[in-house]
């Protein structure tokens, strides 16, 4: 684990679909489901992403074309060098008989948490969303590892919808007794507003917008504990988000000012 | 037996979190107070939010770190926001951290925070970060020290204003005393040291996106000491003596060379947010062994 | 393929031993070449012989070095007499480092150092140590920069003239220009930082028996480099980097800010004698992987 | 061990005579014969030592009253706080049927050096000498662990004389294969006058002014090899020694002129 600034060249690229890529780099160091990186693109600008995976002596990050920065990425080659710190944050716990709701990109970190869980021998179940199929990304792998789910805006992959819309059913037919979700934080807000009344214990893993990744700039404290999340975040346990007052409302940019 | 007072101000730890570190909101800064902090200080904030530079901003190097945030902040609206809320939850001291690009910013921006009543207004005159935009920092030219000293206590009612000053410029000792000539209660020495670049060898580019950034982290600290000391030599205001401090004994060094109180800052990056429950029972067991009441009999101890 | 030329100087390694760090002997800094280094640079002298600071005069905290040697050295006479038995001994070139404590004798100390033909005199204005008895360093004033590079032009013959700069004053982009356009013919940055203080917790006196030394070492490294860079943006004529170099990156990261030679001292305690060896077998290692031929492909590389 | 500076109360004072005194302080490092450290008093100075004894878990140095750094060291106390950094510099080697030669406070360094060949199981022989009896410290422990002669300059201890001269016969009684010395310069000198011709291997523990310690002031290099005597010194090889062409002669000060 390095958080000084060092950086790699591009061992790998896998194109997911259109703005949907996967970036593999040396594994030089152990990393965990949840943990996160700070890609560095020189000359552009830094921000986190989560480890997806941990493929042999390689490490992947899985990224969504949104921004000036995420479209920089897009452009990348293999052999390119992009500064990779870390791996920060922390990671998700390992429970059995648990669901995987994953949104879009968000589906990034589930992946990685997916492997960890079959390694220790867990049974989960997992519930994937997002606009069309191809965000729906390493589909196969989730399929091979567990029974899975799947919704897209568009219905060209699963049922046509959200994830939220058959969420009760399954969390009945399948005898869950712990969530994770990732993705984005509306999703987070309709989960909740189902599954708090039943009582089912949960970890979500979030975004706030990051400056140091290191738990010393501030930016990414959550009003009401005042919690780091990319330190003690950004894997996040029920009772911590209960504190969170500023959950699917407005966050904070660059400049701390909430937007 | 580690409590401190700081002008009227009564501290139960003589740490103070340095301004820029996990200072933007109310949550955050009465956190850092749970861990064991005497007092916070707010991120600096000037009249409109700024953006800052673009990432990496904040990096670590081996000795300490590098920083060149460009004083990013939510503007002058949002923070006083953030301190009343504070001022709410919680009733360990906050010093609300300002700066300007203009004289007659200074001297609008103290006159807003004054109404959200911080406990102490500090005055950044120091950061190293943005001369290109503002030129060389105010704190190293006397005439610049001594009128923004003035417009600032002129605005900040009966709100007690330490400046912030950095280690470089014409000699700190005697900037300070310019300080203290012109109303100011307090010192806060130092900010940043450099500024100084990184380069990445591989891809041949300086790692900052600014180029470069400030130091502070234990490479800072014997400079930071010596601030502190000549200070503590020219002035008779209370300093708070910020700049490296990680270890109890880097404390100590400060208090000995007359801080009152003690700023810390990226410690909390090596340390984790725990650093200052660490240090107060460092500061204490030694006070203990030495059996000392408090840091009074031993503040500015260096000097005999 | 290490091999560098410096002005008209041809160096077999581009590291240069750094005044003050065992330079004061022949026998010493024949050593030193024999170890790996590219040139050397004596210890400064001045006119009389100066026993400088008492000790604790050279201590080292965990991320660097404090010393106030208080520029002691065997005066002009004795230091002549070095550097003819160096030259007869070595043929590595050998810098002649001065200072005075006046204009006239920077004239006067120029001129006799010439008689031991030297290969090039280093002019020291930035020693933070002797505040006390020279003010603030001259290397901090513009105008005493170029009297002092002017009047040692003169007395200094055909022998090339390396102005040394601190990394302080009004900023050393600056002074380099002022030493470039009065005619010097190489910049030596940086000399050390701060100065800083260390106070004993338990005897509750600073350390130094000056008290403040100047910061070398590790801890240094970016603010050396940021000058360094800073000097190549403003001016054309070579620069010797120095401050901080331990590590082959740390060489090469000068090397992209500008350097064309690499001033080492601090690391000989930290790295022993044998860290030329290693530096040039990391930076030779460095050029093959990226297959360069020379470190002539890079200098300056960090600027684009 | 710490080059850093740090105090530390002396523990227990003794003193063997006028103006000789030994310092014990608590053992916070290993060390071994021949390696020094260095003293600070503070707001006084700081000079070199050599370790003369490890007794338990204390280490010691024994100081001779010569100008106003030593003077001041016998004003101090037990209690009172000295730093100590170290230890520096290069041991002695341990050789069979040796013979210790050492002139007045050079016999401190010895006296480690006696302690560690008795652990070695080192058969050695001292010839030990000083201006007058207390000078010559630690004389019973010498005696205990092996043969022992004495000279001294009033015939208070031993015989009216210096170690020189029944060396030639002491050598030759005592089938002596290796020397190490110990003392003021000019006896080096001397001794080597006499030994050199019998080709008989040495080590001799010299001193220079120091003022770092660590090997970059440069300030204890030898004219000839331009070796730091604070670094691949206190203790020299014949060979290092042969090397030496100041041997004798007038050495640097504090601003490294010859005095
Ligand atoms: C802990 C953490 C882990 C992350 N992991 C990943 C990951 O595995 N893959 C990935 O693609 N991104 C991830 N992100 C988001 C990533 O850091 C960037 O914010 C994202 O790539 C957009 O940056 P941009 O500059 O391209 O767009 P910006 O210019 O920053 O934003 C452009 C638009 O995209 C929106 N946006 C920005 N980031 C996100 C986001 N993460 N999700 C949804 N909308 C967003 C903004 O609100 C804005 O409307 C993570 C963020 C955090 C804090
Ligand atoms: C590696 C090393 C180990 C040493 N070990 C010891 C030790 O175990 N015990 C000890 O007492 N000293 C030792 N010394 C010498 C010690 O460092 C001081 O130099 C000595 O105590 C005199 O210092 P001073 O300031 O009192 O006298 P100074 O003011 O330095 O000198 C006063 C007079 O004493 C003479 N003098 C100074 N040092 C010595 C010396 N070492 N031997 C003979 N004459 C000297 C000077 O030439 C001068 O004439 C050692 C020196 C070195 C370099
Ligand atoms: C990330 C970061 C941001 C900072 N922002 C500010 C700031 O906004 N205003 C200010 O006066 N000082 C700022 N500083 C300087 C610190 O307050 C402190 O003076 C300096 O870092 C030295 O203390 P330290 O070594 O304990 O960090 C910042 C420092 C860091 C590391
Ligand atoms: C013990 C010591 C003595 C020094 N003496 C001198 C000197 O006489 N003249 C000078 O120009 N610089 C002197 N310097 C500064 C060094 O030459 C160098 O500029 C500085 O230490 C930074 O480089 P470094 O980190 O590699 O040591 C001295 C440095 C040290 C540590
Ligand atoms: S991003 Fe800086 S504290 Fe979390
Ligand atoms: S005393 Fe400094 S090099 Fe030996």
């Amino acid at each position: 684990m390095s958080d000084t600034m060092k950086t790699y060249p591009i061992r790998k690229i896998v194109e997911h679909g259109p703005g949907v890529k996967s970036f593999y780099f040396d594994k030089t160091f152990d990393v965990q489901a949840g943990e996160f990186v700070n890609i560095w693109s020189p000359g552009i600008d830094e921000k986190p992403y989560s480890v997806s995976a941990v493929v042999d002596d390689l490490i992947e990050i899985s990224v969504k074309a949104y921004g000036p920065f995420s479209k920089n990425l897009m452009t990348k080659s293999v052999g390119d060098r992009l500064g990779v710190r870390g791996p920060f944050g922390h990671r998700f716990s390992l429970q059995n008989n648990a669901l995987l709701i994953g949104g879009g990109i968000g589906i990034a970190p589930l992946r990685i948490l997916a492997q960890e869980l079959k390694a220790a021998g867990k049974r989960f179940v997992n519930l994937l969303g997002a606009a069309v199929e191809y965000e729906i990304i390493f589909a196969s792998d989730f399929e091979k590892w567990g029974k899975t789910y799947f919704t897209t805006d568009d219905g060209s992959k699963g049922k046509k919808g959200l994830v939220t819309d058959d969420l009760v059913t399954i969390l009945e037919k399948e005898k869950i007794e712990y969530i994770y979700g990732a993705g984005p934080e509306i999703m987070f807000v309709k989960v909740r507003e189902i599954i708090d009344p039943l009582n089912i214990p949960y970890e979500f893993c979030m975004e706030r917008y990051m400056k140091c990744g290191i738990g010393i700039c501030g930016q990414c404290c959550l009003d009401g504990s005042g919690i780091r999340l990319c330190v003690e975040g950004p894997v996040l346990k029920k009772e911590d988000i209960a504190k969170v007052t500023e959950l699917g409302m407005k966050h904070r940019d660059a400049s701390g000012r909430r937007v | 037996m580690i409590e401190t007072k700081l002008l009227d101000l009564d501290l139960k730890s003589p740490l103070v979190l340095a301004s820029g570190i996990l200072g933007l909101t109310a949550s955050s800064m009465k956190r850092v107070i749970e861990f064991g902090a005497g007092a916070v200080t707010s991120k600096s904030f000037n009249k409109d939010w700024r953006t800052g530079h673009k990432n990496p901003s904040i990096v670590p190097f081996e000795h300490g770190m590098l920083n060149a945030v460009g004083l990013s902040n939510p503007g002058l609206d949002e923070m006083i926001k953030e301190i009343r809320q504070y001022k709410e939850q919680c009733n360990a001291p906050i010093i609300a951290s300002i700066f300007g690009r203009s004289l007659d910013e200074f001297g609008e921006v103290t006159q807003r925070a004054a109404e959200s009543e911080p406990d102490m207004i500090e005055v950044n005159i120091s950061c190293p970060n943005v001369h290109s935009e503002f030129g060389q920092p105010f704190g190293d030219s006397c005439p610049d020290t001594a009128q923004i000293t003035q417009i600032v206590k002129k605005h900040a009612g009966k709100i007690p204003v330490s400046i912030k000053l950095g280690p470089h410029g014409p000699g700190i000792g005697v900037i300070a005393k310019v300080c203290e000539e012109n109303g100011a209660d307090a010192i806060t020495a130092i900010n940043t040291v450099g500024p100084g670049m990184i380069i990445d060898i591989d891809v041949k580019k300086p790692v900052l996106s600014n180029l470069t950034g400030g130091v502070s982290g234990p490479a800072i600290l014997p400079v930071a000491v010596k601030s502190v000391y000549e200070v503590y030599k020219n002035v008779k205001i209370p300093i708070i003596g910020t700049g490296g401090v990680t270890k109890p004994s880097d404390a100590i060094q400060m208090i000995l060379a007359g801080a009152t109180a003690i700023g810390v800052g990226t410690a909390v990056y090596y340390e984790g947010i725990e650093v200052f429950k660490k240090l107060n029972d460092g500061i204490e067991a030694y006070l203990k062994e030495n059996s000392y009441k408090s840091t009074d009999e031993i503040r500015g101890a260096a000097h005999e």
